[in-house]
């Protein structure tokens, strides 16, 4: 094997929500608001059906599956080189994936922060991170996400209630003004980043019991979508939904209204701190998930001979895909749904029709044993 | 320019002697060759991005074949 | 003057008890081969002489005794063995004709052996060493020896009495509440100092030895129905491997065990107190005493037990919760402090509030270094200060601290090299580095300081961060004895988490810590607070009625 | 080895940062510390954005009162003023004039002049929104005339006068006269259908010593003893002293500037913003002073402690009206008359007077907005909160549908207590 670290299901579930979680924050609300105005957290929370449908199907392949990832048990069911192609296509997206989680983050922290700095400062640097958190393995991330989740989530929660008084909840209403179209429209963006529970393809042979990962993956997806939620009520109820889609980053602005008293004031520099912290979690487990699958794709006997090969990718891709900002949150508008409904959803479709059609036709049996 | 061209080959090369060393010595050699065929992948784009050269771009291949 | 040679004789030992071992000196080599299995006391006491040496401290008596004069020679090191004893107890009843002849036997050479053993001497402590060899080690360890002529075997008596220390308080762990016993550096000492606090019988003081020229006594102490045999196994495993020529102190075993040799943390805390001892090998850990040393190791070890003093488990609960959130805090401080200002002052000024920013921009005008610079050279200078406090005596010590504390500071201050502030961060680093309870947590806390305001200044609070995240990324990796550093923040129960950050009350404290993986986890029954009486706590002291009870005699409700 | 690997990569890392240097390091006491910035737009210039920064001096303020030194005010600041085709710009041609580094972190007012207010003051919040270093919660204040001309008026108080500014800001939240808004603020309810924001008003009055011509007298004599006293050169003295004392001015924070869109259509006076912050219920320590029912000659006043406004929007067919309610309580603050206050029917009758006098001040303020068109107090979003579809249709004329609003007012006052005083006594008269 590949790993030899087991994580617990709640180490999981904890990863899971972090990869959700972390880059979603800093996009999400400008986009869906710009869509679906004040009706923006509905999009949201809508958004997680898709996510929870490549859970269960994960899951259920993973269970066929006992103790082989994705990129194994694509191979199992398409056969070797159909298999071999099929996780090269995963490896693609999620090192893309990755490479759009430190383009997105770097952007931000260039844009509200130090804008003289060179953007390649903090790719670089964040790739090394994590790079050097891979080559640790699984548990060590697992880790330290027990710890940096609490940051994250402590210093979100901490921010949405001391912003209450600049609140205006009537800027939440009316509810459904405009129907349901512009509400479903704008879950495709966040639906991007709920289907990043993808990487539960990779981890689920690595936790500790298996069978319970789809409950700590369906909890991670969920509290995510909430925390999300509020962030989005948040901003909309102190900004209003016209306000909200103009901004960038509309979380970053929010942090800046809080003042209570002239002394808590002004900390989205800590804000910002505590996201680099979870979007370096959100990079390494891609990053992890990309390297484990490339390495079992080629049949290596360890992945960390490829891990930092692709970092060095990864930081080319950053500054591949993206000539400028307008064109990474564009992109996460229009093209991006488009191209992880195929990967979130139509592949893995592809391989639970296939599975049924060669146990139920074919009469194949695919409870592989236990490795 | 030239000095960062020079860092960052120091740093792609320094890379490639670190995780050599070990692979080398347990004697994995298919890792070994997955790990350089990767490692002068990734070095040429890096190389070829930072001097300027106008890479293919997959985005724009995704924006072109899809609807 | 002797006694500095029994002292130094006590720590060096010849080692021949390896015979396959390499001989790493040439002195060794050059010998020739010996006739060790002699048994004419001639030839033995010059071999013996010969092993030793010219050396001062080595005492040997020749005699013969019995109607038969049967030769006998006690060999013993002066200073490691009690003199008075062995001519009281040994010598005497052997030269003693009323004593020897009132036998029905005679004393001659063939039963000699048990005839002394059994009969002559009046002696509690007698083993027998087979052969020279083993004898020699035991005179070297303060036994004496007592050699017949024409027996292979040796007579060895315990009598091991050098100067010691008598148990003090000890001095790098004090306590406010709490014995005020410390370990000494003499071994038995301190198994009966372990044996007083824990009578039970499972208490196991398991000998090793290590240490090729040292041959140091190493006790692993533990107790047998706690602890976990797989992590036992593993100590044992490790310090059997050690393959050195001396183990002068436990950082010495320390070094050679601990997981991750490399690493910035220490993963082995060390404990000159008796209480805290007893309290981990109680708990389930292995006490790794080392003779000759204070210094106790204890196994597996965890991150968060650096915050923790032995203390805490005296004083009320609500103080133990408090200190130990304030020693959370006081970590933070030290290690994040320096740097988080750096990074707040060049880079994050929209952090401070107004008032704060103007009077540190005043402070700083005309400062020639920036902040960075100043920082690094206050911290550096503000070690200097505290090293050269340490190493002086006491008295000299304070006097560093006040021409380097009071008079450069001010100075500098004055003559606009230092801003103010900067002097009031470094102050305060320094004084939280000093309320970390173990010393070699905050030594690494401070070796880090340095490279996290390095971060800071060129990269701000981002660059803080990456540091840190470095720093996780190394801590989440560190394992101590299979145990992960971080638990039980990472690992453990949500029990454990709760006993490490508080410290409960202890009747609530009902198990071990789980991550350690014990044989029996249950230390007491579910609730024993039950010092509440039924009924009204009046009861105690009078009647139901109210009324005091005076008609009936005193003492029964007294309690 | 993977400690090896780790200390090698580490170097890396640290040789591609150490070459290109600290691109965002700035020292703190290289930093122009903005307080304040006024901005002023001049028509007709091909620059016409004139903008005016407020930057702090530490060393003066760390010196204490050897700051001073320069006409008269002891204020450790200085004013530096730059033009330019936007705001930035002006910016830029600031730092050409400037010894350090331009820092608008700790910026808490932006000054909008009245004529940027008359062009659209849209070009100030973009620059708010946009650049990294201005905070989104600023103040945003009107002023009359040219925003830079209040910038040099001394402060009274505080030690400088930004900080006087930032006082009488946090002070005009607690007073009823005006209603200081954030940008923020401002800009949410820009964006909002059917509601248009506002901007306090700031402006240098001359103090009521040089305003009431009773006291004018008493001022002059008094300035020309002091006069006098100081300088031998009476006949010299005396004139720049005159015109010492028209120059003075003081900083008042009160009432409102109504706009339209981003563009300023009218000013509404301290009693008008009054009327409008009670469509808000944002009516704290008001004084309301009417006639004794009793004694009509003279006042009662009553101090506001709580007010709560309600506003529904009634849909009658293609008809739309609004009810206001408004429900305030407070306390008897004054009485210059004998009339006794502990009958409940007198307290009944001093309610509804009250009440007709809110509501008097409420229809005048009404009557302002509507005649400038500007929906301040959010009718518009009230209703399309209430009936999205219908406010669909009427959201693009809504200004001029607001213009003839019927709106129903109803005031219910409750005077609560009446003070430490229950009863004037009759010895007093």
């Amino acid at each position: 094997m590949l790993e030899k670290g087991k994580i617990s299901p709640r180490q999981s579930g904890e990863l899971l929500f972090i990869t959700v979680f972390a880059t979603s924050i800093l996009i999400v609300p400008a986009v869906t608001t710009s869509i679906a105005a004040q009706d923006a957290w509905l999009a949201i929370l809508l958004s997680t059906l898709p996510g929870f449908f490549l859970l269960g199907v994960l899951s259920w392949l993973g269970g066929k599956h006992p103790g082989q990832t994705l990129f194994q048990y694509a191979e199992t069911i398409l056969g070797k080189w159909p298999g071999k192609l099929f996780g090269l296509l995963y490896v693609w997206i999620m090192l893309q994936t990755a490479a759009t989680t430190t383009r997105q983050f770097s952007d931000y922290l260039s844009t509200a922060f130090m804008p003289l700095t060179p953007l390649s400062v903090f790719t670089l640097s964040l790739i090394f991170l994590s790079v050097v958190a891979v080559i640790s393995g699984l548990e060590v991330i697992a880790r330290m996400n027990e710890f940096i989740i609490l940051l994250v989530v402590a210093f979100l929660m901490l921010v949405m209630v001391l912003a209450l008084p600049n609140w205006e909840p009537a800027n939440l209403l009316p509810v459904l003004a405009h129907g349901l179209v512009p509400v479903l429209r704008a879950s495709a963006t966040p639906a991007v980043f709920m289907g990043e529970v993808l990487v539960a393809a990779v981890l689920l042979p690595y936790t500790t019991r298996p069978q319970r990962t789809f409950a700590a993956g369906a909890a991670a997806l969920l509290s995510a979508a909430f925390l999300l939620a509020a962030g989005v009520v948040a901003a909309i109820a102190i900004f209003g939904p016209a306000l909200v889609s103009v901004f960038r980053f509309p979380l970053h602005m929010f942090v800046r209204t809080i003042n209570i008293g002239d002394i808590l004031t002004r900390f989205e520099v800590i804000v910002m701190v505590t996201w680099v912290a979870g979007v370096f979690i959100k990079l390494s487990v891609f990053l992890y998930c990309a390297s484990l699958g490339l390495a079992q794709v080629l049949g290596l006997r360890q992945y960390r001979p490829v891990v930092f090969p692709l970092g060095i990718l990864v930081a080319v891709f950053c500054f591949l895909f993206f000539e400028n900002i307008v064109e990474i949150t564009e992109g996460i508008k229009s093209v991006a749904p488009k191209v992880y409904a195929i990967y979130y959803l139509v592949l893995p479709l592809l391989l639970v029709i296939i599975t049924v059609v060669r146990e139920k036709i074919f009469g194949h049996k695919f409870q592989a044993k236990r490795q | 320019m030239i000095i960062l061209l020079a860092l960052l080959l120091a740093a792609l090369f320094l890379i490639a002697i670190v995780e050599t060393a070990p692979l080398v010595r347990q004697k994995h050699w298919p890792e070994l060759a997955a790990f350089l065929f990767l490692w002068g992948l990734s070095s040429f784009l890096a190389v070829a991005q930072f001097v300027g050269v106008n890479l293919p771009n997959s985005m724009r291949f995704f924006e072109k074949i899809l609807p | 003057m002797t006694n500095a040679f029994s002292l130094l004789r006590k720590i060096i030992r010849p080692r021949s008890t390896r015979p396959a071992a390499p001989q790493t000196d040439n002195e060794a080599a050059a010998k020739k081969p010996e006739n060790v299995d002699s048994t004419i006391l001639k030839e033995r006491l010059a071999l013996i002489k010969n092993r030793l040496g010219e050396s001062n401290d080595v005492v040997i008596r020749e005699f013969s005794t019995g109607s038969t004069e049967v030769k006998m020679a006690v060999l013993f090191i002066d200073g490691l063995a009690n003199k008075q004893l062995i001519n009281d107890a040994i010598i005497k009843p052997l030269l003693s004709t009323t004593i020897v002849n009132h036998y029905p036997e005679k004393l001659t050479a063939k039963n000699a052996f048990d005839l002394v053993k059994n009969n002559i001497v009046f002696y509690s402590e007698i083993s027998t060493a087979p052969d020279l060899t083993q004898a020699l080690k035991m005179v070297l360890s303060g036994d004496t020896d007592l050699f017949i002529d024409g027996e292979q075997k040796v007579l060895v008596f315990g009598t091991r009495a050098w100067e010691k220390r008598t148990p003090a308080e000890p001095e790098t762990e004090a306590a406010v509440r709490g014995s005020r016993e410390g370990f000494t550096e003499t071994m038995r000492i301190n198994t009966s100092l372990l044996r007083r606090r824990i009578k039970h019988e499972n208490l196991r003081f398991e000998t090793m030895k290590a240490g090729r020229r040292t041959v140091t006594d190493v006790n692993l102490v533990y107790i047998s129905d706690i602890v976990n045999q797989r992590t036992l196994e593993e100590v044992r495993r490790r310090i059997a491997a050690i393959d050195t020529d001396a183990i002068l102190e436990s950082g010495y075993i320390e070094e050679y065990i601990e997981d991750y040799p490399f690493s910035i943390f220490p993963q082995i805390e060390h404990t000159e107190r008796v209480d805290k001892a007893a309290a981990a090998v109680i708990e389930g850990r292995i006490l790794i005493m080392t003779d000759n040393t204070p210094f106790m190791l204890i196994v597996p070890t965890t991150f968060f037990q650096y915050i923790s003093a032995a203390e805490d488990y005296y004083e009320r609960p609500y103080i133990a919760l408090f200190l130990r959130f304030l020693r959370l805090f006081v970590l933070n401080i030290a290690l994040f402090l320096p740097a988080a200002y750096v990074a707040v002052v060049t880079f994050h000024q929209e952090m401070l509030p107004t008032p704060l920013l103007l009077s540190i921009a005043a402070t700083r005008e005309g400062i020639p270094f920036p902040v960075v610079a100043e920082a690094l050279v206050m911290e550096g200078t503000f070690e200097v200060l505290r090293e050269a406090g340490v190493r002086l005596p006491k008295t000299v010590g304070q006097a560093v601290s006040i021409v380097g504390g009071l008079v450069i500071g001010d100075a500098a201050i004055r003559a606009g090299l230092v801003s103010p502030a900067m002097v009031i961060i470094v102050a305060t680093t320094a004084i939280s580095t000093f309320a970390i309870p173990a010393y070699n947590a905050a030594v690494s806390i401070r070796l880090l300081r340095f490279p996290l305001i390095f971060l800071a200044g060129i990269m701000g609070l981002y660059g803080l961060i990456c540091g840190l995240i470095l720093i996780l990324i190394h801590l989440a990796g560190l394992q101590s004895f299979g145990v992960p550093y971080l638990s039980p923040l990472v690992h453990g129960t949500f029990s454990d988490v709760v006993k490490t950050f508080t410290r409960p009350p202890w009747w609530l404290f009902v198990r071990r810590p789980h991550m350690l993986g014990l044989q029996q986890s249950r230390r007491q029954a579910t609730n024993t607070f039950s010092r509440k009486p039924e009924g009204s706590t009046r009861e105690l002291t009078h009647d139901a009625t109210g009324e005091k009870r005076q008609n009936q005699p005193g003492g029964e409700n007294d309690s | 080895m993977t400690a090896r690997r780790i200390c090698a990569v580490i170097l890396i890392i640290f040789l591609l940062l150490l070459i290109p240097g600290c691109w965002d390091q700035r020292e703190i006491e290289q930093l122009a510390i903005v307080r304040a910035i006024a901005v002023d737009y001049l028509p007709g210039r091909k620059a016409p954005y004139l903008v005016t920064m407020v930057v702090l001096r530490p060393a003066d303020l760390a010196g204490g009162e050897s700051g001073g030194g320069s006409g008269g005010g002891s204020q450790p600041l200085q004013l530096f003023s730059g033009v330019g085709a936007s705001i930035d710009l002006a910016i830029t041609q600031i730092t050409t004039a400037l010894s350090r580094r331009v820092y608008l972190s700790h910026a808490e007012l932006v000054l909008v002049g009245e004529e940027l207010a008359r062009t659209g003051i849209t070009p100030v919040l973009d620059f708010i929104i946009r650049y990294p270093e201005i905070r989104n919660s600023v103040y945003l204040m009107f002023v009359p005339g040219r925003a830079q001309q209040v910038l040099p008026v001394p402060e009274r108080l505080e030690e400088a006068v930004v900080s006087e500014m930032l006082g009488l800001l946090k002070n005009a939240e607690q007073i009823p006269f005006s209603d200081p808004q954030r940008a923020f603020e401002f800009m949410r309810v820009l964006l909002r259908y059917g509601q248009e924001p506002f901007l306090a008003i700031m402006q240098a009055t001359p103090p009521l010593e040089a305003t009431l011509p009773e006291l004018q007298q008493v001022k002059e004599s008094a300035g020309g003893r002091q006069n006098g006293g100081q300088g031998e050169g009476g006949g010299q003295g005396t004139s720049p002293g005159g015109g010492q004392q028209e120059e003075e001015k003081v900083l008042t924070v009160a009432g409102t500037a109504a706009f339209k869109n981003d563009k300023l259509v009218g000013i509404m006076d301290a009693r008008e913003t009054r009327g409008y912050l009670w469509f808000t219920g944002n009516v704290r320590n008001a004084v309301i002073a009417v006639h004794d029912p009793g004694q009509p000659e003279a006042v009662i006043s009553m101090l506001v402690t709580r007010a709560q406004t309600k506003i529904t929007p009634v849909v009658k067919g293609d008809k739309v009206s609004f009810r206001v309610e408004v429900d305030t309580e407070g306390d008897i603050s004054s009485q210059n008359t004998t009339t006794n206050l502990n009958t409940p029917e007198i307290l009944r009758k001093l309610n509804s007077a009250i009440a007709g006098a809110v509501k008097v001040e409420m229809e005048q303020a009404l009557q302002k907005m509507q005649s400038l068109e500007t929906d301040l107090v959010g009718f518009g979003a009230i209703l399309g909160r209430k009936e999205p579809k219908l406010f669909g249709k009427l959201h693009k004329k809504w200004p001029r549908f607001f213009r003839t609003l019927e709106v129903d007012i109803t005031v219910k006052a409750n005077i609560r207590r009446t003070g430490q005083q229950g009863n004037v006594p009759a010895g007093y008269h």
